[in-house]
């Protein structure tokens, strides 16, 4: 029995004391707070840590068209121009010293900053510069962001792949030209958000001669065809970059953490962190608490758990800032008739006909029985506005005077009943509506558009289904859904960016409504064509009076979003147009 | 008689399976008087859809209107506990019936028969083992969609290989007993020769099997929806309800606790539910065991 | 040796299995049209614009066994393709999310199994004692609890409640700038043995602190299903003839279970070490997701999510190979202890 | 002839879900040094219970009531009464000066062990001091040996080994052999006890007439055939020369030619040996061919005991009779016996068997009827033939 008592004791003597290590320095940490009652210490003050969710897909400033991505590009690149603090249509210089517009808007020239080096120590040269544009489009991809390059310098709105073949080498090289110190852009037609397009993280300049070293296009008409059109990962700038911005790769993990380091030669001002850390935490949770312990800066913060912050010490709120997204309804004109949606298919109280929504009151109808306040007061515990129209607060020429639809049964009511010559009204219809899963906010909404036309009438029965994303993409595309929810975000912060999807018959969403309007077509290409803003803005006044007229869709609600940051965190500047949710890292600081 | 009075016996023997099947008889009466215990509202176009009161995504404590308060999307979260015994018990039930039926079908083709029959049928059952049964789930439910009645068929897939594979073991160990020789001898067909000899003396373990794995289908039916890949928000279900809280797990700091209910209630029903079938399971074990029996 | 032979049998076997296995894949995959397929690599509806040349570069509208043929090719040429969500390569995704979930599963695994093999058969030898409604009760409590309900409670207490005693994730921020700093050495990407071996108590502790609450999730639930296995399977074998002929020959009751019942009572929990092992796999995915532990197991979650269908094929045939080689390895364990599959005979 | 064991009104109940059964009814026994003891009855009248019972291995639901079993354990000692003594002085019993043999060789045997190990380990247990003795004078052998480089090499660890050796002999409990045995590398120390287990083990085999024994112990018992296996359970039951066997239907399980040689085997060991022999069958003939007296058995309760001659020529007890009726012999129809066993929970009152008795009276029906010395040496329990001589010698 002896042998046993023994070990037991060993045992717990060994037990304990683990336990005891580990409690050790948790322990330590709760002491230091003690010590210092009014501010707790600044928890690692060389480091800005954000936790995201959604890591980067890729470093390549030409592939990246997403939000994560176009976020730690912007801070190991420097594009030509920024924007100017908060402003979306003022601009500071980057690494063009100034820049001329010709008269007719079609010759933009930049003059190049002198003394810049990149990260690996190559010196920027003007032809870096009209390389990057280059072999952006060289390597444009079907779904990447190429397409706002292409549309100002070559006027083809799509795809650098034509039915015959690739565009010719020559009308991309002759898009951008070396003039000394200068680079100048040759654009097809005049195109009002130009500047706005070269302040993306598309347009960020690499450095050629270390991209040709690494197997990137080397001007060649056999480079071009190799390296049109990549596959996802195919691009030699994947994972690795060398920029001449504020900070360095120093290590990306992916899918765990993203860790850029201090660029000490920056040709600016050296940033105020050595390090930045992007970590993707997926679970609330684990994000609230990082940022309550002070382990992260800055966590993403789902709007629905602004109100779990509120009471929080510690934290700094930035609120009320509107986002440059919307989610509207999108009415099908021209449902297929394979939908499985519609019902009967006939205007019978067990369907709808397939070309229901071309009358103009059914749409007016369902306008009406949209309870926005519900829907902003409740579902998005009021971070959100009604606004009329894709031209959205935080847009020039956006309207704030344009009328625009209320929750009013009666006035559905009476276009319900009014439309399809009072067939509507009397028999009723059954439709089904869809949302994308995992997002809530969308469910609610149908919900609520739901709720109140079978308030009008118990005969208008809306059924709603939750579909995958690529189901969701493929019901709108081939035109099965009657009625879907989906939204836009900006890729520049200029009107035009959200009347096309919109409005134009060849946007992207009004294209798979069948929805087309040739006065609004002529308005939208007028209005990228002129420079005077005065005209500019007669003519999105009136495209957002049409949008309201004419109702292919209406909007749910913009989105108003807060940042929480921990409270030593100083320099935060918004701006609607950035990726990143902290704004610029370059400009923020831990401080008390 | 004496078989019911040692049940009778066994189970008085072992406290925890009275609990058990206290448990399982009270999920049973809430299953069945769901529409008294939580009427839905007027109006209220699918029971099976948990009402909202209003749409704001912070969850509700506890108060008269809602027993036991509301989750975020103020979905109630009694309506949902209650009608959610009816979709455990749905899929408990659907799954492990379905999957039986299959199990014993192609468990004994294999079992009884042998030879090229067994090794397609195994290689088969290989090839669906190869995935743990939540990782093929997901991935059949991804590719169905998420859908209440997709889980259930995603579960199916997911689990019958076991089954084949336990009933053809079972039986290829009575299979060369003598009375099954007899039966042979004596020109019985296979159909009759499998229902009759072989099944009834070597179904036991499945049996009891079900009665655990009841509770495992709907745990993991509850971490599909958990991981967001099972019923839609809304629908009453209890890992779906867990979902909504798993963001309120930890309240603000000073009440870490403050939403407890979101967690803690829909928890523990399906805590208790699979506790439930699990002791049953147990007492199954226990009397059907030939070997723990009297001897 | 006849043991040899046995063993290619057996390597053998996973062909067909992994042939099986990819063409399960690819069915649940034809469950998708071209479109939505297409519409796979799409994250934003703006990109949707060009759906049909994607469809066309990715020949995603030709006849099914042209697809496969296309994918089986490039997995002979070593490529699994692209993983979407953490945007590299499926094998070097697997590469980086190999050694946090083998970190996981080294603490795990002995804990799990010997835990379980510790507590059954002390169950099964004081049957109907307290000990064993102490642990019977323990061990059906913890098969019933749903892993993830368990592991947010635990987060909540040890790190809400308790601020910080066990976070989550791998490593905490300082430390992790350790680990990849050049002074540290990363010999096996596997931070405590790193720790070790670069003599830094710091990190070690560090990565103990963060495994203490996912190892004790992952535990939970498969010690559970361990440990029941194994009091049955011992009170069996407590029962039979051999066990009354080691009492007669007047050995100790303890010598009696620990040698003469519990080696018999491991033969039927060996049998099932493949559901031990799926248990292993179902719960690191659950866990690995719930403390942002990125491993094997989050990175297969989020595939799935995020319906990253090479992510999830790689996963499979990764998981498909290690399943075979498990029972492999249970296989000549399992002859290791039982004479009779070793030396052939009958077995009964 | 003194009696080695002596068994007071032993009573043994079960306790069932379905009530108490009383297993074993207030047995008396004695058995005679060096003599071959055969129980006989139907299957679940008891006689397995006794056996054991006599080794204190009834396990729940079964219980030993009351009762005495005083056991000789050597000459000249005060007899132990076996259900008195604690639990390790039970188990020094089990094995060496008791042991048993089973009926079912294949169940009896441990699947996962060689036959080689499962006898010495009996060896191990009770003759360690022997054992060591031995190891001692091999290591003493060997320090003795030529000046070779091995030798020179090896010659500290074998003092070592003796040392420890020593440390046992001195004293049989001291701790030294568990500690070392419970260290990984320590425990190669004590693998010469393990060598020369070993080798008794495989003399023992031989001395059971296994051919071959050698490799028979290295043999798992799935190799061996019923008869070998039989075999082995014999060399293991008598491995440390048991003063009492207990032989519980050992060769049932077995072919006819193969129980003919068990049966010789075990009367040329028990006479070698000098030991007694407690042999349970259900097999009269058997019997008839082994034993010196033999009891009968019916539910629980011993109602007949004879030389074995005796029996044979003169059966009394109506129960003995139908027995013996009921045995297949050439050219005669056997004759069942009349009547089921009765269900253990629902005995009988009086004489158990009086339900099935041809020759029962109104007493049988309410009183038990007491053992009683019929003629010298022949014991009867029935009312039959109450008064005939005085009462019994219990």
């Amino acid at each position: 029995m002896k042998p046993k008592g023994i070990r037991k004791v060993c045992w717990l003597l060994v037990t304990t004391l683990i336990i005891a290590a580990m409690m050790l320095p948790a322990c330590a940490e709760g002491e230091e707070v003690t010590e210092e009652v009014a501010e707790p210490p600044i928890k690692n003050p060389t480091i800005f840590i954000q936790a995201t969710i959604g890591d980067a897909e890729t470093m390549d400033p030409a592939y990246a068209y997403d939000s994560a991505s176009n976020e730690q590009i912007q801070t190991i690149y420097d594009p030509l121009i920024f924007y100017d603090g908060a402003s979306t249509t003022e601009f500071v210089p980057i690494l063009a010293t100034e820049w001329t517009i010709s008269e007719d808007g079609k010759i933009y020239r930049f003059k190049i900053r002198e003394g810049v080096k990149f990260h690996n120590g190559n010196d920027l040269t003007p032809s870096d510069v009209e390389y990057s544009f280059e072999r952006g489009m060289v390597q444009d991809y079907g779904m990447g962001p190429q397409w706002m390059i292409f549309d100002p310098l070559l006027g083809i709105g799509t795809s650098s792949r034509t039915d015959d073949g690739l565009i010719p080498l020559e009308d991309i090289t002759n898009a951008v030209e070396v003039d000394g110190q200068w680079v100048q852009f040759n654009l097809a037609a005049p195109y009002a958000p130009f500047l706005q397009i070269l302040a993306g993280s598309w347009g960020s300049i690499v450095d050629k001669e270390w991209c040709i070293a690494n197997g990137d296009w080397d001007g060649t008409q056999a480079s071009y065809k190799a390296l049109n059109d990549p596959s996802p990962g195919g691009s030699p700038l994947q994972s690795i970059a060398n920029g001449t911005g504020p900070f360095m790769l120093e290590r990306w993990d992916a899918g765990v953490e993203i860790s850029l380091v201090r660029n000490d030669n920056y040709w600016g001002e050296l940033a105020n962190f050595e390090r930045f850390i992007t970590k993707v935490v997926d679970e609330w949770t684990t994000r609230k608490l990082m940022l309550e312990a002070g382990d992260a800066d800055w966590v993403y913060v789902p709007r629905a758990y602004y109100g779990e912050l509120e009471d929080v010490e510690g934290l700094t709120v930035y609120k009320d800032l509107p986002q440059l997204t919307a989610d509207a309804f999108f009415f099908q004109f021209d449902i297929s008739p394979e939908s499985p949606f519609v019902g009967s298919g006939q205007l019978d109280g067990n369907g709808i006909p397939l070309d229901f929504f071309t009358d103009i009151d059914v749409r007016k109808g369902f306008a009406y029985a949209f309870d926005w306040e519900t829907f902003i007061n409740d579902a998005l515990t009021g971070e959100g506005q009604q606004v009329a129209s894709p031209v959205i607060e935080g847009l020039s020429y956006y309207n704030p005077d344009q009328a625009m639809y209320y929750y009013d049964l009666a006035k559905a009511e009476e276009h319900l009943r009014a439309a399809w010559g009072g067939e509507v009204w009397e028999k009723g219809f059954s439709i089904t509506i869809a949302y994308n899963a995992g997002n809530e906010r969308r469910k609610t909404a149908c919900e609520i558009l739901q709720a109140g036309l079978f308030a009008i009438n118990p005969e208008f029965k809306v059924g709603i289904q939750v579909q995958q994303w690529p189901t969701m993409l493929r019901g709108m595309y081939m035109q099965l859904l009657p009625v879907f929810i989906i939204g836009w975000g900006a890729d520049y912060p200029d009107p035009h960016n959200f009347v096309y999807p919109y409005m134009h018959s060849s946007g992207d969403f009004s294209e798979w409504q069948s929805y087309s309007n040739p006065e609004v077509d002529a308005l939208i290409e007028q209005g990228i064509a002129v420079v005077d803003p005065a005209e500019r803005q007669a003519i999105y006044y009136q495209l957002q009076e049409l949008y309201i007229e004419d109702v292919p869709s209406f909007i749910v609600a913009q989105l108003v979003g807060r940042r929480y940051f921990r409270d030593w965190v100083q320099g935060f500047i918004f701006n609607s147009i950035d990726p990143a949710e902290i704004g610029h890292v370059y400009t923020l600081s831990k401080e008390y | 008689m004496t078989s019911l009075r040692f049940m009778l016996y066994q189970l008085r023997r072992n406290p925890l399976s009275i609990i058990g099947i206290v448990i399982i008889l009270t999920f049973i009466i809430i299953a069945i008087f769901a529409p008294i215990i939580a009427p839905p509202p007027e109006g209220h176009i699918d029971p099976y859809m948990i009402p909202r009161d209003g749409y704001s995504p912070i969850p509700k404590p506890p108060n008269e209107e809602h027993l036991f308060g509301t989750t975020e999307g103020q979905y109630d979260i009694f309506y949902g506990v209650i009608w959610g015994t009816r979709s455990a018990f749905r899929v408990g039930l659907i799954v492990i019936g379905v999957v039986l039926v299959v199990g014993i079908v192609l468990g004994s083709l294999a079992g009884y028969f042998g030879g090229i029959i067994d090794e397609i049928i195994m290689r088969i059952t290989d090839i669906f083992l190869a995935f743990p049964i939540l990782i093929l789930a997901m991935a059949i439910t991804v590719a169905l969609g998420p859908s209440p009645d997709n889980v259930i068929i995603a579960l199916i897939i997911a689990s019958w290989p076991s089954y084949a594979r336990l009933i053809r073991g079972d039986i290829l160990a009575v299979r060369e007993e003598d009375y099954v020789e007899a039966a042979r001898g004596m020109g019985g067909s296979h159909l009759r020769i499998i229902t009759r000899h072989i099944l009834p003396n070597s179904i036991y373990p499945t049996l009891v099997m079900a009665s655990l794995d009841i509770g495992a289908v709907v745990l993991y039916a509850a971490a599909l929806s958990f991981l967001g890949l099972g019923a839609q928000p809304g629908y009453v279900d209890w890992g779906q309800m867990i979902s909504f809280s798993r963001n309120w797990i930890v309240g603000p700091p000073g009440n870490p606790l403050a939403y407890w209910y979101t967690v803690t209630i829909p928890g523990l029903f399906i805590l208790l539910f699979v506790l439930g079938w699990n002791l049953l399971g147990d007492a199954f074990r226990d009397i059907l065991d030939p070997r723990l029996s009297r001897k | 040796m006849e043991l040899r032979a046995y063993i290619v049998r057996r390597l053998l076997l996973i062909i067909p299995v992994l042939f099986g296995v990819t063409l399960l894949i690819f069915g649940l995959l034809q469950l998708f049209s071209p479109v939505e397929r297409a519409a796979l690599y799409v994250t934003d509806p703006k990109q949707f614009a060009n759906i049909a040349e994607v469809i066309e570069k990715y020949g995603l509208d030709q006849p099914v066994w042209v697809q496969y043929g296309h994918w089986i090719t490039e997995i002979f040429q070593g490529n699994l393709g692209w993983s979407k969500v953490v945007s590299q390569p499926v094998t070097s995704a697997m590469l980086n999310f190999l050694p946090a979930t083998l970190e996981l599963a080294i603490f795990a695994t002995p804990l799990i199994i010997f835990g379980g093999i510790f507590l059954g058969s002390k169950a099964a030898a004081h049957k109907d004692k307290a000990i064993d409604h102490a642990t019977r009760l323990g061990a059906i409590v913890g098969w019933s609890l749903p892993t993830f309900w368990l592991g947010l409670m635990l987060l909540m207490v040890f790190y809400g409640l308790f601020s910080g005693l066990f976070p989550p994730e791998r490593l905490s921020t300082e430390m992790n700038i350790v680990v990849h700093s050049e002074a540290f050495t990363q010999y096996t990407k596997l931070h405590i043995i790193d720790a070790i071996l670069n003599g830094n108590g710091r990190v070690l502790l560090d990565s103990l602190r963060h495994l203490v609450l996912p190892v004790i999730t992952l535990t939970v639930v498969n010690l559970a299903f361990i440990m029941r296995l194994m009091r049955s399977s011992m009170l069996e074998a407590l029962g039979k003839g051999y066990i009354l002929t080691a009492r007669a020959k007047g050995l100790d009751e303890n010598t009696v279970v620990s040698k003469h019942a519990r080696r018999n009572a491991l033969i039927p929990v060996l049998t099932v070490s493949g559901y031990i092992f799926a248990g292993l796999v179902n719960g690191v995915v659950i866990t690995e997701t719930i403390f942002n532990y990125k491993g094997l197991g989050w990175w297969a979650w989020q595939s799935a999510v995020n319906l990253d269908i090479s992510g999830v094929l790689g996963f499979a045939l990764f998981n498909g190979v290690l399943f075979v080689f498990t029972n492999l390895v249970v296989d000549l364990l399992y002859a290791r202890i039982d004479p009779r599959v070793r030396l052939g005979g009958k077995v009964t | 002839m003194n009696e080695l064991l002596i068994i007071r009104n032993l009573t043994v109940k079960f306790y069932t879900y379905d009530g108490v059964v009383q297993a074993l009814d207030n047995l008396d026994l004695d058995i005679k040094q060096e003599e071959t003891f055969g129980l006989v009855g139907e299957t679940g009248c008891g006689k397995t219970l006794t056996a054991l019972s006599i080794l204190r291995l009834i396990s729940p639901p079964g219980r030993i009531e009351s009762g005495s079993i005083c056991f000789n354990i050597d000459d000249g000692d005060e007899p132990i009464d076996l259900l008195a003594i604690g639990e390790e002085e039970i188990r020094a019993i089990r094995g060496s000066k008791i042991s048993m043999i089973f009926q079912e060789p294949s169940s009896a045997l441990n699947p996962v062990y060689t036959i080689g190990d499962q006898v010495s380990e009996v060896i191990l247990l009770h003759r360690r001091q022997e054992l060591v003795n031995k190891a001692i004078e091999t290591i003493t052998a060997l320090l003795a040996g030529r000046n070779s480089l091995v030798n020179i090499l090896a010659n500290p660890m074998r003092l070592a080994e003796r040392s420890l050796y020593q440390k046992i002999a001195q004293n049989p409990h001291s701790l030294w052999p568990r500690i070392v045995g419970r260290i990984p590398i320590m425990r190669r120390l004590l693998q010469r006890l393990k060598d020369e287990a070993k080798k008794m083990a495989i003399s023992m085999l031989k001395e059971v007439e296994i051919p071959d024994s050698e490799r028979v112990a290295q043999q798992y018992p799935h190799q061996l055939s019923g008869g070998m296996e039989q075999r082995a359970v014999i060399a293991m039951a008598l491995a440390c020369s048991p003063s009492f066997l207990i032989a519980d239907e050992p060769t049932t399980s077995l072919d006819v030619t193969i129980q003919d040689q068990i049966l010789e085997l075990l009367r040329r060991l028990k006479s070698e040996r000098e030991s007694s022999v407690l042999y349970i069958t259900h097999d009269l003939g058997v019997a008839a061919q082994i034993c010196d007296r033999i009891g009968v058995m019916y539910a629980g309760s011993l109602c007949e005991i004879a030389r074995v001659d005796d029996l044979y020529a003169n059966p009394l007890h109506p129960y003995t009779k139908a027995l013996l009726a009921a045995v297949p012999k050439p050219g005669e129809e056997p004759h069942a016996i009349g009547g089921t066993v009765p269900d253990p929970l629902n005995l009988p009152s009086g004489c158990r068997f009086h339900p099935r008795c041809s020759r029962a009276i109104g007493m049988c029906r309410e009183h038990v009827p007491p053992m009683h010395e019929l003629a010298s040496g022949h014991f009867i329990a029935c009312h039959n033939y109450q008064g005939e001589t005085g009462g019994s010698s219990c």
